[in-house]
């Protein structure tokens, strides 16, 4: 308990004060026990997800662990290039997920939401219906990277980025909401460990 | 053989079938598909927790220069990075429960990575401080959106006048969709553009600058 | 004044957060109608009644939900309502504890058995929720401590949700949507909800389903004022004032100290 | 092949003027739909072996539109008609805060963000993206010989990175250069963020980049960067730390502005072609919303019909 106050307070000294040593030693021990997880993490990861099924008779796992081998031919010059094959599988992965999630989600959804009209409308949700189809048409006319925003053009392009600093000014004062909150929390297990004020 | 496998093209191949494969089973239902892709997710998962080792690797050849050349004010904090973490690693891996692990795991860990969280706390606070002036109308703009948030989810806003939080309201649940919508949007419009660059190998983040 | 050294800023945030913590300051809060209702409902409760205490959320969640539950749980105690405690989160015993200590009355006051008791440990899901409904002897059979449900003098009064006077589900899930399917749907018995800000999704069901529904530090800090007793949701919700306050106010200088230095070149 | 039927039915009233719903039944069919995602999935007809998942047909369309209008942009510029591409001052800027970094011998400090420490994540791409405006950069600092040094968390863009620069360096003929401790790896978020931190302190680089999967650490990073008084290029397509890159750089990129910029900085037409795609497929959406509304309003309910298929 009072060794992760300690710590705590060793790495708020980098903020209230400067770099010190103080900083520097809970930047290490941090850091080293967070590999140290990190090994045991992966190392139960390959259990359950790969030496388990091996066990159990499913040699299919046997290919990732070959291929994941193959990124340590890193360091040497004649065969590094073997180690782009593991790489096309996490890549091919992860631009495959970031992409149909991208397309439903975000595009055809976006559009959707944006011409929903609203249901049993008052005069206020006919304001408001049109107040973000319109911040939506002209913010996204900023984004055109094909044309210069110039002349006519530049009218919803300017309207575009006051919508999006509204936007944008939203989102920062609600995160301070969270982050304040956070940051209270860790003065209170300060001030309850140091006893200044009791566990209740 | 390994001329052919050297080829970009043989790697950009793979990518694009396990690229295609993501996206086939999302749009189709086949469940021979919908296996097989889940099988290709479960070795990225693989693949990706062996790289770890790669990462060790660097560190440890990043301390262990510290410790040869004697970096002032570092290296000893080298040693004993290097030090600490092989005997938790050792400890951890023969059992997790074992106080020395637990220990680290509950106070230094954990305790820890919720207060460079909580840093954030300081750093929100100072940068609000420098964004939020009235440079020109867009950056009034942001102030005003972001003031009017923040005196609504404080209850002192609503105490100060009954107003406050209903145009807080407003421009939480109204006036900034128009513009996350579009944030979203294009977003996505960029990262299907930039995945198929990525797969057609045109992009130079992925081997597109190599040969 | 436009450049002032950071740490002067962090300094002051810094100090700004202990003070409600060293007293706290009660700053002003307008009591919302859905906390205001359980208040009154608990208010109109009595020795005779019973409430169902059942904990959906780890421990993870405690910043958000204690509290509210430690709120909610004095005012109980004050109207000396009985109290029925199970939960489905495998923490939940770290929960009890500390709403025990934090309520002493549960054991200066109260009787473990026939006052109050904690079933403990439940798997299941909505399965579960539906069969306690019908029959909680069925389900349970015996309490966390392993005495046989028949000895528990107020479980003898506890057979099925009709038993039961108020539900009030500690929510960080699904769990609100079960209890109002089968207790309120199904059997008519009251049901309340201390949860999460996320929580604000089953707003809707106010006041049909849902009789009232606590959010966050923000509900736990309401239901403080209205019983009288300051606490923890009160000095979180005065840290989260102090804090915006302190933002608003630097936000004013730094612009004033801008249309300051524009002045000057001109 | 019958995947679950929507198993959980319970009828709720939902009163839109009054916003208040309330549930009149409920039935289980089979408790085992807790576990199961299908209810999302409805399918058309079970008959049918290729099955278009049911609410996804026209994303579908939209995708292979994009695939479509990518290979017409391509064919475009191979015949010498490349689209022209809008500035993007965030990627001109580099050139000089480089300079800078050689006037003052001060190293130039890159990052690519959490990004949940994968590539196999939704956030790859952008880290992708991200390692494409590093080969540009490296490039400078090796023609320069400014020191750059790049912190990361992700384990598996390891090789990736390191071949960025080693290729860098060897293009501008110093493969001796290129020094392998300039990649530095650390496990986790936390403790990423706590040697970008140090770096920063330390090392006081000139130019501080941040692009790609960034997360709460936009803002630490942004602040520390802003405290040592270095030049800060921040870009991201997370919306949620848009607003601080925004607040803490010199120069901001949001959204679509990375990905475009990893082609950008490629100036060459082949690359940059892709970007016009995706201002066809803006255009198309945008067209296709200012139609859905009107006929909405008119109530023909086509368009919205259309996109829910």
């Amino acid at each position: 308990m009072w060794t992760s106050m300690l710590l705590t307070l060793a790495t708020y000294s980098y903020v209230l004060y400067k770099d010190t040593a103080a900083f520097r030693f809970a930047e290490h021990s941090f850091m080293a026990t967070t590999f140290a997880v990190a090994v045991v993490v992966a190392y139960q990861t390959l259990v359950s997800n790969a030496f388990l099924p091996i066990a159990k008779g499913d040699f299919s796992y046997i290919i990732p662990i070959v291929l994941g081998l193959l990124l340590y031919t890193l360091p040497f010059k004649r065969v590094r290039w073997v180690s782009r094959y593991p790489l096309a599988i996490i890549v091919g992965v992860g631009t495959g997920i970031a992409i149909r999630g991208a397309v439903h989600a975000q595009m055809v959804g976006q559009v959707l939401a944006a011409i929903t009209l609203p249901k049993t409308p008052t005069p206020m949700d006919w304001f408001n219906f049109f107040f973000s189809l319109i911040a939506f048409l002209t913010s996204t006319s900023y984004f055109v990277f094909t044309k210069e925003h110039k002349g006519l053009f530049k009218i919803p392009t300017q309207i575009g980025r006051y919508m999006l600093m509204l936007a944008l000014g939203s989102y920062f004062g609600n995160t301070i909401l969270f982050r304040m909150a956070m940051l209270s929390g860790r003065v209170e297990e300060l001030l309850k460990v140091f006893g200044i004020i009791p566990w209740r | 053989m390994s001329n052919i496998l050297r080829k970009r093209e043989m790697i950009l191949f793979i990518t694009g079938l396990a690229g295609g494969m993501m996206m086939f089973e999302y749009f189709f239902a086949v469940p021979a598909v919908a296996t097989a892709s889940t099988i290709v997710r479960n070795w990225a998962i693989i693949i990706s927790t062996l790289a770890l080792g790669l990462g060790i690797l660097n560190a440890v050849r990043l301390h262990s220069g510290h410790i040869r050349k004697r970096t002032k004010s570092q290296w000893i904090f080298s040693v004993w990075l290097l030090g600490y973490f092989v005997v938790l690693t050792v400890i951890g891996l023969w059992n997790t429960k074992f106080i020395v692990y637990d220990w680290s795991f509950k106070y230094v860990y954990t305790s820890l990575s919720s207060t460079f969280y909580a840093l954030t706390g300081f750093y929100i606070f100072s940068a609000a401080y420098r964004a939020f002036r009235a440079r020109s109308i867009e950056a009034t703009i942001l102030i005003v959106s972001g003031v009017l948030i923040l005196l609504r989810n404080a209850p002192i806003g609503e105490a100060i006048w009954k107003g406050f939080p209903i145009l807080g309201e407003w421009v939480l649940m109204v006036g900034q969709l128009g513009g996350m919508r579009t944030l979203t949007f294009v977003a996505a419009v960029g990262l299907i553009v930039f995945g198929i660059r990525t797969l057609l190998g045109l992009e130079r983040g992925y081997y597109g600058g190599v040969e | 004044m436009a450049e002032v050294d950071r740490r002067v800023l962090y300094w002051g945030i810094f100090l700004v957060l202990v003070v409600p913590y060293l007293q706290p300051l009660g700053l002003p809060i307008t009591v919302q109608e859905t906390t205001k209702t359980l208040y009154d409902k608990i208010e109109t409760m009595g020795p005779k009644n019973i409430a169902l205490f059942s904990i959906a959320g780890g421990v993870s969640a405690w910043a958000e939900i204690q509290p509210s539950m430690v709120a909610v749980m004095r005012h109980l105690v004050r109207r000396e309502v009985k109290v029925v405690i199970w939960g489905f989160f495998t923490d939940q015993d770290l929960t009890v504890d500390m709403v025990v200590v934090s309520v002493p009355e549960l054991t200066t006051k109260y009787k473990y058995g026939e006052d109050w008791v904690y079933m403990g440990y439940l798997a299941g899901g909505e399965t579960a929720v539906a069969q306690l409904a019908s029959d909680v002897h069925a389900v349970f059979k015996a309490d966390k401590y392993g005495t046989p449900i028949e000895k528990l003098s107020l479980m003898q009064r506890v057979k099925s949700a009709k038993d039961i006077d108020l539900v009030l589900t500690i929510d960080t899930g699904s769990y609100i949507g079960y209890y109002i399917r089968h207790w309120n749907v199904g059997k008519g018995t009251p049901v309340a909800e201390i949860g999460i800000a996320m929580q604000t999704e089953w707003l809707p069901y106010y006041p049909a389903n849902l009789m009232a529904i606590l959010i966050g530090v923000r509900g736990g800090a309401e239901y403080e004022k209205l019983i009288g007793r300051l606490g923890d949701g009160t000095v979180r919700m005065d840290a989260i004032s102090v804090s915006h306050l302190v933002v608003i106010i630097v936000i004013i200088l730094a612009n004033l100290g801008y249309v300051m230095t524009r002045r000057e070149k001109k | 092949m019958t995947l679950a039927k929507a198993s959980c039915e319970f009828e709720h009233e939902y009163d839109q003027r009054s916003k208040r719903a309330s549930i009149k039944s409920f039935e289980i069919e089979d408790e085992s739909y807790l576990y199961a995602y299908t209810p999302f999935i409805r399918l058309k007809n079970s008959e049918d072996i290729l099955l278009i998942i049911s609410g996804r047909g026209f994303s579908f369309v939209v995708l292979v539109l994009m695939f479509v209008f990518f290979y017409v942009a391509l064919q475009l510029a191979k015949k010498g008609k490349a689209p022209q591409i809008r500035r993007i001052t965030a990627m001109d800027a580099i050139d000089e805060a480089v300079g800078r970094a050689t006037e003052e011998g001060r190293p130039v400090h890159f990052t690519s963000g959490y990004a949940y420490a994968t590539l196999s994540s939704e956030q790859g791409p952008q880290v992708l993206a991200s390692i494409g405006i590093l080969s540009h950069v490296a490039a400078l600092c090796a023609r320069f010989d400014v020191p750059i040094i790049y912190n990361t968390c992700i384990a598996d863009s390891l090789p990736l990175v390191e071949e960025t620069l080693r290729a860098a360096y060897r293009n501008e003929g110093k493969p001796e250069s290129y020094d392998p401790k300039s990649i530095r790896y650390q496990p986790e978020q936390s403790p990423y963020v706590a040697a970008v931190l140090a770096t920063l302190q330390r090392e006081r680089p000139a130019v501080n980049m941040m692009i790609g999967g960034l997360y709460y650490e936009s803002v630490v990073m942004g602040e520390a960067g802003n405290m040592i008084g270095a030049t800060q290029i921040g870009g991201t397509a997370n919306i949620h730390q848009m607003p601080f890159i925004i607040a803490t750089c010199d120069y901001a990129m949001i959204g679509e502005e990375i990905f475009a910029a990893s082609a950008y900085v490629t100036k060459d037409p082949l690359v940059t072609s892709g970007i016009a795609a995706g201002d066809w497929t803006k255009g198309l959406l945008i067209l296709l919303t200012i139609l859905g509304a009107v006929m909405e309003l008119s109530g023909i309910p086509v368009i919205s019909q259309l996109l829910k298929w």
